[in-house]
């Protein structure tokens, strides 16, 4: 059953970013890096095995949709953060 | 009916206006340094193909409406049928895409160009005179020398001037179209930028960016002297000008419009704004109007918090110009 | 709480008592016409609760046109008191105050109301749709928004108006420096407005995507359509950072938070970062439908489909995307490095490639037509050249380093007027001209409609052109006074007398629908400009249903292939089948009243009443979560009688159009 | 508008009406990310201007950051369960995970609370700093999302064990899931991007 797959991932993950996070020794970079990626694997997996993005008749509309939200939102976070940095 | 053709003439002035603004003897294309020359020439650079564009489509939508409007005589015509052209529609769009490419490469020239000490004077040691802006007055502050003014600024012509700005309150926007472009001064942040004037002269400055009721008198006059007279008004204001102290200055700090005032010191011995961690200056109580009074919160940083007396005495001898703002409970 | 009540009402000057005493008198009137006349149950029954888009639509105008009077009357001021080197009509405050409103006003309370407002009655007519998505959230849309405005604009009466710009960049707007609660109308007003306007972005997304009649495909879309449905995305993709800002700024000034404060570390600049993040979209927001409107009056007075449809489509989309990256050049000026400056200098230089592509579109539709010159007509016209100026002086100012020059002088004021007034007043206006028939059944009179071109655009090109020359003389923004010695003098008084020409101008406007309404033809067909489009193919004003039968589309322009292949035009008798309609509702105008409460009193600061009256707005979403009421059905012969009413009509046609 | 039922479809998928809802409401969920996103580019930017206040590493600490995470993360694993059976037409199912989700909801926003609570008796307010400006504002804003979620889905609830399993109420309760799932994928975030790397630095 997908739910059970799905969650048990998601545990997996969190765990994992939680190992790295603190009880590795690697650069602050390397270490936002990987828990920013495992954090984005588990969002695209609550997206598509809890919230079946890919389900209906508009599957294609809603897919368009949430990937322009998310283009939208690294424009603005990274964005904001390279602006008020002043491109350094 | 025919009284749409008198847009294309009405039009066609439009470009001829714009081009007649350049003998109009307006500061921004009468350049008294090479800051603002190189802007200047940028600005040149892009009405060049400005007008090209104008005239253009100008010319095209004046022939186009002139050709094809209705008359009694072409009752019967039925407009063809037409989809588009590729042909056309690729034209049209690479040739704004050459226009931007034309207009892009000399823009981020200058853009970097600007950043740095101008060319022509990499050997000049520049001066540094730290700005400061607050409500409604610009602060000039020269380290190097140790003097302070305000609302006016003196400047040695054909030397690069290092100004570092910063502001004490309020976002402002330091601007002396004259010598070159503006830059914001903003508190807790430093901004930077590099003016020079060729000759001595008397230059109009202000701040362009809208910040409270006395806004529209943050004027400041820079003057470039020869490096003699410049060297002589220091020495001059080294032995005559009085002290600023850290007291007088916080009176300075409060909102009002002044006149030119001279100091032989600067305020960056007790407070530089630009710090990061620098105390605030701020009197909220002094720009209360006419408004329904909010609710005030008090800054954890403020210079007024480490001080438990005095307060209230700042609070009386202000000098404002202009009506009274008046605390909660003198009312209108 | 401590209320100070004599603080409550703005005392002591002279302009702010006679506009007290307007606002109560007129109040007072209204009340008294619409009690007399008996009107109180038609009003609610008819407007008030209705959720039919096209009635929603009329409001949203009506409100539009309310509110480009009070801009407007902001704008004179501001052009009255400049007129002379040291004006003394207004003193800083005032005009502080003035030039606040009149932006916030013109974008948010005149624009956007206007171009929703022709976007509601139009939309779901093109796409033959009997109504929106949702419509009882349509109302409540419109319901904030006009609850905002008028919170908004109370506040030049009651409590101090907000004063540190539209822009209200901090510090100064935070309490720092404007300890009034002026600026709390400002956080509050527009936030209300704005989740008004949100909702209709993702409501108009669905219905263009939902509810397009059987063989309109994406690209079968009359341009109106697509541009609106873009317009809809750029809004859900820009609102909720106004959202975040206000709520963030309503923190700092009512909770004593610190994200834009000068104390306790907050960023000045973040604030300006996230204003513009959503101000530069909210400028296609706002221009984008107007291109719409202009590509179907084009194209119908020009007598051809529109020239390269495909191209325009794909400018809009291109512009649509650019929208969100070019937000940074509101603030070259900062000290951003030079990197940033560049980049954003590119991405902004580039949207005059979408935008030039349009243009030429725009220009070689007309080209071997058979270019008709109605009032609507001579709007589009008009549009193109001064929007070419308000585009050059765009690339301009684009220019990073240039645009040291040009930031904040009036220069910059120039270019954005010449390219809001053309990009969305003259659309608005062609809009209303263009689509009044469908709205009223009548037409607006052609001769006062001339004359209100004349006026505006000569007044526009008056007061806006004197503005570029002065700018580069080193006149700034938002400045109430100037010397004498500056030499702005001449070309001031030159603009303001413009600007008294473009108000005599919109007097005629006002004037034509006083006058239409009472005096014009009645007796039109429903398709009085020989169109091209499906709102064209019902009845004028269009019956609540819409359609009949709802058509079927085999082409771009279809009902100009309908009348040209007479396919589908006509309707028997047994096609009629029962239609299905939402029933009225009285939620959103009260959920709006109480969004307006609870709005009033966190703009005073009275908190625990604030959350109070946010309780109802709960209650609210209850009721309305239990709601099961699922419309009605409009019996077959009501159609029948309204069909048989129009279409009968529709057979002496009526040249109007020459 | 139609009452047209298509009953090969999912029950939530049924009607016309239902499947503009449900993209409706993805729409908004776009809004919403937007929402969020602006949310944490301030925190960003903010986070590390501490004006004298404390900073992250003198507040955070992972034991109950990690109860909450685990609450919230178990609560949309039961929340898919309950539309599961709520597909497979079983009310009772539906019903009983539902109630097991808002605990756990439940659960979490109290732990939240009493994580504020905590910060402020540590002299940690939204007054204090930027970065707690920010903190609180992200946080609070999440939380307060949770808790509106609770109660909406108490409506529906009622409305399900009034009405049974209808496309309406099935509609309404697929809805909440999108939006149960939708708040957890957040807090995902926050826990990477506000705790854990807080707890790095």
């Amino acid at each position: 059953m997908t739910q059970v797959f799905g969650f048990v991932l998601s545990l997996v993950l969190t765990f994992a970013a939680l190992f790295v996070a603190l009880k590795t020794s690697l650069s602050f970079n390397a270490i936002i890096w990987i828990i920013g990626t495992l954090a984005v694997i588990q969002a695209a997996l609550q997206l598509f095995m809890f919230m079946h993005l890919k389900d209906g008749e508009d599957s294609k509309a809603q897919t368009i949709n949430i990937l322009y939200g998310i283009f939208i939102a690294v424009v603005t976070v990274a964005g904001s953060i390279w602006v008020m940095s002043f491109g350094m | 009916m025919f009284k749409k053709n008198y847009l294309v003439p009405l039009a066609a002035i439009l470009p001829v206006l714009l081009l007649s603004g350049c003998d109009m003897n307006m500061v921004v294309f009468d350049p008294q340094g090479p800051v603002a020359r190189e802007i200047l020439d940028l600005i040149n650079w892009s009405l060049v193909f400005m007008l090209l564009v104008v005239v253009v489509v100008f010319g095209l939508f004046g022939y186009i409406v002139w050709k094809y409007r209705a008359t009694s005589k072409n009752k019967d015509y039925e407009p063809p049928e037409e989809h588009g052209s590729t042909k056309l529609e690729i034209i049209w769009t690479f040739i704004p895409i050459l226009i931007v490419i034309a207009l892009t490469i000399p823009t981020i020239k200058t853009i970097y160009k600007l950043e740095k000490v101008p060319e022509g004077y990499e050997n000049k040691k520049p001066i540094t005179i730290n700005v400061t802006s607050a409500d409604w007055k610009w602060i000039f502050s020269y380290p190097e020398q140790g003097i302070e003014t305000v609302n006016y600024v003196n400047i040695p012509a054909d030397t690069p001037i290092n100004f570092k700005l910063t502001s004490a309150g309020t976002m402002q926007s330091f601007w002396v179209p004259a010598l070159g472009g503006q830059k914001y001064t903003m508190a807790k942040m430093e901004t930077q930028m590099y003016l020079v004037a060729d000759h001595p002269g008397e230059y109009i400055g202000r701040n362009t960016n809208f910040n409270g009721k006395g806004y529209a008198g943050m004027e400041f006059t820079v003057e470039a002297k020869s490096p003699q007279a410049f060297a002589k008004w220091v020495k001059d204001v080294k032995s005559k000008a009085p002290k600023l102290t850290e007291k007088s200055y916080i009176n300075l700090l409060k909102p009002s419009n002044l006149g030119r005032e001279t100091f032989s010191n600067t305020h960056l011995a007790w407070v530089n704004h630009a710090d990061m961690n620098a105390k605030i200056y701020t009197f909220p109580e002094l720009y209360r109007n006419h408004d329904y009074p909010g609710q005030i919160f008090k800054d954890p940083d403020n210079h007024t918090n480490e001080k438990t007396e005095g307060k209230s005495m700042d609070m009386n001898n202000m000098d404002m110009s202009g009506k009274s703002n008046g605390g909660e409970h003198s009312g209108h | 709480m401590g209320i100070k009540w004599d603080k409550f009402f703005i005392t002591g000057d002279p302009l702010i008592l006679g506009s007290q005493i307007a606002i109560l008198l007129t109040m007072i009137g209204i009340v008294a016409l619409v009690t007399y006349l008996k009107k109180w149950k038609w009003l609610w029954r008819e407007w008030f609760t209705t959720v039919d888009h096209k009635r929603i639509g009329i409001m949203y105008i009506l409100m539009g046109v309310l509110m480009f009077f009070r801009g407007g009357v902001d704008g004179l001021l501001m052009k009255a008191q400049t007129a002379t080197a040291d004006g003394k009509l207004l003193d800083a405050q005032h005009y502080n105050e003035v030039f606040t409103t009149h932006g916030v006003i013109m974008i948010l309370f005149m624009a956007m109301p206007l171009l929703i407002g022709i976007m509601n009655v139009i939309i779901p007519l093109q796409i033959g749709a009997r109504d929106v998505a949702f419509p009882q959230l349509n109302a409540l849309s419109f319901w904030l928004t006009f609850s905002g405005a008028m919170l908004f604009n109370i506040s030049f009466v009651i409590g101090g108006s907000p004063d540190a710009g539209w822009t209200a960049y901090f510090p100064l707007a935070g309490k720092e420096f404007t300890p009034g609660i002026g600026n709390n109308f400002y956080a509050v007003a527009i936030q209300i407005a704005g989740i008004g306007t949100l909702m209709t972005g993702i409501n108009f997304i669905v219905t263009v995507l939902k509810m397009r009649v059987k063989g309109m495909t994406l690209m079968k879309m009359p341009m109106f359509t697509w541009t609106s449905f873009i317009t809809s995305i750029i809004i859900v993709a820009s609102f909720p950072i106004l959202t975040v800002a206000l709520a963030l700024m309503t923190f700092d000034r009512i909770f004593g938070t610190h994200f834009f404060t000068l104390g306790g570390g907050g960023l000045d600049m973040m604030w300006v970062n996230l204003f513009w993040l959503w101000g530069h979209p909210e400028v296609y927001i706002v221009v984008l439908p107007a291109f719409g409107m202009f590509s179907e009056v084009i194209s119908t007075f020009s007598r051809k489909m529109l020239f390269g449809y495909k191209s325009m489509v794909f400018s809009i989309v291109g512009i649509a995307f650019l929208s969100m990256l070019v937000w940074v050049h509101h603030f070259f000026t900062m000290g951003a490095g030079p990197a940033v400056n560049s980049i954003f200098s590119i991405t902004t230089m580039m949207i005059a490639i979408p935008t030039g592509v349009k243009i030429f579109n725009w220009l070689f539709t007309m080209r071997k037509g058979r270019i008709q010159f109605t009032t609507a007509m001579l709007w589009a016209l008009a549009f193109v050249p001064c929007f070419i100026i308000g585009g050059t002086t765009g690339v301009m100012l684009a220019m990073g380093a240039a645009d040291y020059q040009y930031h904040n002088s009036l220069f910059l004021v120039a270019h954005f007027h010449y390219v809001l007034i053309p990009g969305v007043v003259f659309a608005v206006f062609a809009g209303l001209y263009y689509w009044w028939p469908k709205m009223f059944g009548h037409m607006l009179n052609e001769k006062l409609g001339k004359l209100h071109f004349w006026f505006f655009v000569i007044g526009f090109n008056m007061t806006f052109l004197p503005m570029f020359f002065l700018g580069l003389d080193g006149a700034v923004r938002r400045s109430y006074t100037y010397s004498a010695e500056t030499g702005f003098g001449p070309l001031m008084l030159v603009s303001a007398i413009g600007a008294g020409i473009l108000a005599i101008g919109f007097g005629f406007l006002c004037y034509n629908i006083y006058w239409s309404a009472r005096y014009a033809d009645r007796n039109i067909s429903s398709d009085p400009w020989d169109a091209r489009t499906l709102e064209w193919a019902t009845a004028s004003p269009a019956p609540f249903y819409n359609f009949a039968k709802l058509p079927e589309v085999k082409s771009l322009d279809a009902f100009w292939y309908m009348k040209k292949n007479n396919d589908g035009l006509e309707l028997r008798e047994n096609e009629i089948k029962e239609i299905h309609m939402p029933s009225n509702s009285g939620l959103p105008i009260i959920m709006a009243i109480v969004f307006g409460i609870a709005g009033f009193f966190l703009i005073f600061e009275w908190k625990i009443a604030a959350l109070v009256a946010a309780l109802g707005i709960i209650a609210g979403l209850i009721v309305r979560s239990f709601d099961y009421n699922d419309g009605f059905h409009v019996p077959v012969d009501e159609i029948k009688a309204t069909e048989k009413a129009w279409r009968k009509v529709d057979k002496e046609v009526k040249d109007h159009v020459s | 508008m139609s009452a047209n039922l298509n009953t090969a479809l999912p029950l939530e998928y049924q009607t016309e009406q239902n499947r503009m809802n449900i993209l409706g409401f993805w729409i908004f969920l776009g809004a919403e990310i937007i929402l969020f996103a602006t949310l944490f580019a301030t925190y960003s930017v903010l986070s590390t201007r501490f004006a004298g206040g404390p900073t992250q590493n003198d507040l955070f600490e992972i034991k109950g950051v990690m109860t909450e995470t685990i609450l919230l993360l178990t609560s949309s694993f039961t929340c898919g369960l309950a539309i599961y059976e709520m597909h497979r037409g079983n009310k009772k199912g539906l019903l009983t995970w539902m109630i097991i989700t808002l605990l756990l909801g439940a659960g979490f926003v109290g732990l939240e609370i009493n994580e504020f609570i905590t910060y402020v008796h540590e002299g940690a307010t939204m007054q204090t700093s930027a970065f707690l400006s920010s903190f609180f504002v992200l946080l609070g804003t999440h939380g307060l999302h949770v808790s509106m979620g609770i109660g909406w889905a108490v409506m529906v609830m009622i409305q399900i064990v009034k009405r049974g399993l209808t496309p309406v109420t099935a509609r309404k309760a697929f809805i909440i899931g999108l939006y149960w799932h939708f708040l957890d994928v957040v807090w995902i975030f926050i826990f990477t991007f506000v705790y854990l790397k807080g707890m790095v630095s």
